[in-house]
């Protein structure tokens, strides 16, 4: 059973996510252990991309940002190392196909495994194209956490049957509709993903209050917070990021 | 050459979110479904030859050919068509498409504007609602082609993110596109992207070698021994190799834009300088760094300036079935004013390059051989940045 | 209609100086036998069919037919000709007129730069010299087209005498002519100046007709209620109506430019407005004072901002076998715009003035009558000054 | 027997051009008389118009400068009736054809009867269009020069047959060849004239120096100076204008 496991064995879990690199990697490492310090039961470390698809414009910024200064996958490995060097944290890569796929699978899967991460999202890597990595990771014990949209429908028991880690329930739709009706397509998927499987399923739905973070936090196992993290990292302190957290985490424990 | 799933040998495939994967699906299938059937056929075929105005000619270049002094030159004059280039047929096929899809709403990326104005065009027609993603930087250089748009109905959106060119506009039109694909298609522009667009771009542009293989046959009785064009993301192409991939003796020839030299930073040549990767949808080559970030690129064409290429060609070059070469601004420019003094055609800069190469090709060549170049568009719209490149001045 | 030595009624006839009549005279026997010469037809239709890219469309505006909701509207698309005008048809003709004729050299007037280009195209086609006349205020307006006709590998003359426009160019080309007749021919741009241009211009644009008739008989199986062109010194237009002057059941439209009105001095509906004079070589009606001083005219479109008009449509006016009517800038853009929007085409401004007249006329017929409305040219080269018209700003 | 005729009854003729209204009326009339005082034979009115396609650049600047000054037709008769208060000088309106033919043919004519004019030189019309202004001058015993160019060739013998006044043998041509072809090419000229009519032949050829008046006298009746008037009407006096006709003239007597 995989370190993320514990991530989900408590109360609700707080999965946080932060672009490596944005301010600087010194400062992510303090953001890290903010969120750790905060609460935070899992986190999800950015690796910059050039052209992060299917990231909004907060996170596409700070990826912008973070490569401005010449962060490379190296150096987010080397990130990783001094976090691990004062944090158990559970952690996954959050990355797209191309960095993975440039450092070669054998080699980003070790790398992961000295790293003492536990998995990896690639929101660009959907079931179909999945089979070549999933050898590889799978021969190391990493889990490829699977991504369930609303728009999944037919897809989702085979997204659900593969899933390991946590199912990261995103959308990247926007938000459409009145806040009731949300919740209900949403309770609606994940009713339906439960159907499935009995991996914990974790929302992302460009949550950013407690409030929202309450909300959801009945429909599933966790929430996901990312661009109200990345704002924060941009703009204030680890110190503030941590008492984010804490209120974030307050509320749905 | 033939696909399974999307896949050309190693390249292809579908490297996008979840959330778009069902849409693609149900393109797959529709698209399927409609290229079985003949009423769909007869619609593009309708619209190819009643509005885009094909078949475009396949005309000897007598001049030229003298004047070389080797091979007999054709060209295949995709500039004749409808709004001045080859990506009318692609975007007609997409519209009709989309249409028969039940969508009323086309998106679209664009670079300095050609394909932006091909689908605002084809959404005129159909009366099809139109948005555009055009990088901030190219809505500033090309402020005349964002107004174009515009006149023909069409809603354009300067893309503020990254390096706000033509990648940049694909990844906004992506990214638009996963926020509201119930009623809206999008209109990729060339032979790249997830299955099953390269497939479709390749079917709906084969029209080009379709066309250019009985026409050649009928003017000279036999084959060519050469097909060039140019390569952008591969649309025209795929589309004026399709039909001879078959044909082993046909030597087919893609031109990349090489900018300043392909050993320079400033190219745009990515099946000779690129490196495997997956980006925008698909596995293929790409001009990126060690660890895989996506280089910005350079080419004095704006529409041969991408870091990628469509999987097929990718394909095609590591079977060596297709060979691609790399031409500089500089012989593309030469080029643009030679083809200008010698057959009175204003080639567009991308088309500029395939005649760059032909001209070091057919004098290596017999008299009794052929070559067809495949003239993709017009080049009105760039007589002012050759001005420039000559030093000259034209502004008003 | 049929001419009696250059004649149409009372207008047309050679108003110019002795030192060109016996060249006149050489081109009209020239001309007389090259028109009896099958081999002579032969080369016209060859590089019309296989450089011009004719025959072009008559396409049914089906957007167009329904919003207006009478007439059903073809156009004929004489903006998919290459170089993107009915021009080319007549640059064709004189060209190898000139060619058999022992010519090396052709000369040529033109305004915003339509015309020098397509000269300029054909006489690189056929490896002649040629040089452009163009009025200094136009070559600092149209520093592109400049460029453009010099990438062409002609040589362009600003002239610097009267008003520096159009007619200037006119006047400075003639001189040009009167000083070198041996191995120059003069490229004569619309359906004006001594006789044989006349004739000879209404002959090689006749093409358009010819074809239009037998492709809406193949369409309709019936002649067309109306035929609709604009009107600048009336090429397109005697080539729209031509092959229907004998079918007296065949209205026959001609749209002038009317500037800021009919009515104001800033204006060029000539038939409208002007009276008869004899001017650029034959008498016909133009915009004039009370003495005979011609006018300078006006309208947004620079290829109907001339102060003439060919003798023939004078003639037609005289006698009610055609109709002139006046569009207005606002009236043409206006057009300009709907049918970017409606059925997708950037036509020219000038062919805007056309399709101005069908969005009155057609709802004022049946819908089981038809119009066909001659698209004399794209309009690319007028995006830019439509923005300015609507006060955007496009420059780069 | 018309005035023109008495032109050409002593020695060579001289024959000088003006432009009506440059540099203004009154100016002109006084450069008409100093023409005279000079001892032209004959003056050319040139009637200014916006497009004198036959004209150099000299004389087109010239009308462009007459027209800014909104000199109209009417003007110019009204300075020929100045000139003829103080001068019974041969003269003749050189014009283009739709000056004369927006003032009706009938109209103009009786014009040039009233003021004494005797005659009109139209480079714009040709032999062929001549037709109908020919019946009304001839009616009012008016005479319409004919143009002869070197490319007049088969025309000659109609042209020459049909002249009146005087041949008007004229090249737009510009000067090409040197000097003694030139001259041999324009004696065969006037020769191949002389052998259909015996109205005299006056040469104008972009002269302007005295010595090619002496080398263009020797081979006709007289010689025509055009664009020299024109720009010393435009650059100097009447007083210049008077002596550079004394010096022409000596050359040719
Ligand atoms: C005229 C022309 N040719 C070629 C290209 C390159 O695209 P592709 O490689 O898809 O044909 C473009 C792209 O804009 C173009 O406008
Ligand atoms: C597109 C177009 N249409 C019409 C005209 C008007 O000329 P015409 O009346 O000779 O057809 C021009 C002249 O430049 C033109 O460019």
């Amino acid at each position: 059973m995989s370190r993320i496991s514990n991530a989900f064995k408590k109360e609700k879990a707080f999965i946080g996510f932060v672009v490596a690199g944005d301010p600087d990697l010194k400062v992510t490492v303090e953001n890290v252990l903010a969120l750790e310090d905060g609460g935070a039961d899992l986190v999800e470390i950015g690796i910059p991309f050039s052209d992060p698809v299917a990231d909004g414009p907060v996170i596409q910024d700070a990826d912008q940002r973070a490569l401005n200064q010449n962060v490379n996958t190296e150096d987010v490995f080397e990130l990783v190392r001094l976090i691990r060097e004062q944090s158990d944290i559970p952690l996954v890569f959050l990355t797209y196909a191309n960095l993975v796929f440039k450092s070669g699978y054998e080699t980003f899967c070790k790398k992961c495994v000295d790293l003492e991460v536990s998995g990896m999202i690639i929101p660009d890597l959907p079931y179909e194209e999945q089979d070549d990595l999933l050898v590889v990771m799978e021969q190391n014990d990493l889990d490829l956490i699977q991504l369930i949209t609303p728009t999944s429908k037919e897809r989702i028991p085979k997204l659900a049957k593969r899933a390991r880690g946590f199912i990261y329930v995103v959308s990247s739709m926007g938000i459409t509709g009145t806040r009731n009706e949300f919740k209900e397509d949403i309770s609606q998927l994940t009713n339906e993903i439960k159907k499935y499987t009995t991996v914990p399923i974790a929302i992302g739905f460009g949550i950013h209050t407690p409030i929202q973070a309450v909300e959801m936090s009945h429909l599933a196992d966790g929430i996901i917070v990312g661009s109200e993290i990345v704002r924060i990292a941009h703009e204030d302190s680890p110190q503030r990021l941590m008492t984010y957290i804490q209120e974030m985490k307050d509320a749905i424990s | 050459m033939s696909t399974k799933h999307g896949h050309y040998g190693e390249y292809g495939g579908q490297f996008v979110p979840e959330t778009l994967m069902n849409e693609l699906t149900k393109i797959e299938t529709s698209y399927q479904e409609a290229k079985n059937d003949p009423e769909f056929q007869q619609e593009v075929h309708d619209l190819l030859n009643n509005y885009a105005n094909r078949p475009s000619l396949l005309s000897y270049a007598k001049r030229m050919s003298d004047d070389l002094g080797g091979a007999q030159i054709y060209f295949k004059r995709e500039d004749l068509n409808h709004t001045g280039a080859h990506k009318i047929n692609n975007v007609i096929g997409q519209a009709l498409l989309a249409k028969r899809m039940g969508k009323t709403r086309l998106i679209a990326e664009t670079g300095a504007g050609q394909h932006g104005v091909a689908t605002a065009t084809i959404a005129a027609l159909l009366g099809m609602e139109c948005e555009i993603y055009m990088g901030k930087e190219d809505t500033e250089r090309q402020k005349l082609n964002v107004y174009r748009i515009e006149l023909l109905g069409a809603k354009v959106h300067p893309v503020t993110t990254g390096s706000m060119v033509l990648k940049d506009a694909v990844n906004a039109a992506m990214q638009a596109w996963t926020q509201r694909v119930d009623d809206t298609f999008y209109v990729l522009g060339s032979a790249v992207g997830p299955h099953p667009f390269p497939e479709m771009v390749h079917d709906f542009q084969s029209v080009i070698s379709k066309e250019a293989k009985q026409q050649i046959l009928a003017e000279t009785g036999k084959l060519p021994d050469a097909v060039v064009a140019c390569v952008g993301g591969g649309s025209n192409a795929i589309g004026s190799f399709a039909a001879f991939i078959d044909d082993s003796e046909v030597a087919l020839i893609g031109c990349e834009a090489a900018g300043k030299g392909v050993d320079t930073k400033q190219t745009a040549a990515t099946i000779e300088r690129g490196s495997t990767g997956i980006f925008h949808g698909m596995k293929s080559k790409f001009m990126q760094n060690e660890d895989g970030q996506i280089d910005e690129v350079y080419s004095i064409s704006a529409g041969l300036d991408y870091p990628g290429v469509g999987p097929e060609h990718s394909a095609l070059a590591d079977m060596h079935r297709a060979q691609y070469v790399g031409i500089t601004d500089d012989e593309a420019v030469d080029a643009f004013e030679y083809i200008a003094k010698t057959e009175g055609i204003v080639a567009a800069i991308e088309s500029s390059h395939a005649i760059a190469y032909v001209k070091k090709l057919a004098p290596t060549m017999r008299k009794d051989q052929v070559i067809i170049c495949t003239i993709s568009g017009r080049g009105d719209k760039d007589v002012a940045s050759i001005a420039k490149y000559r030093g000259v001045d034209v502004d008003e």
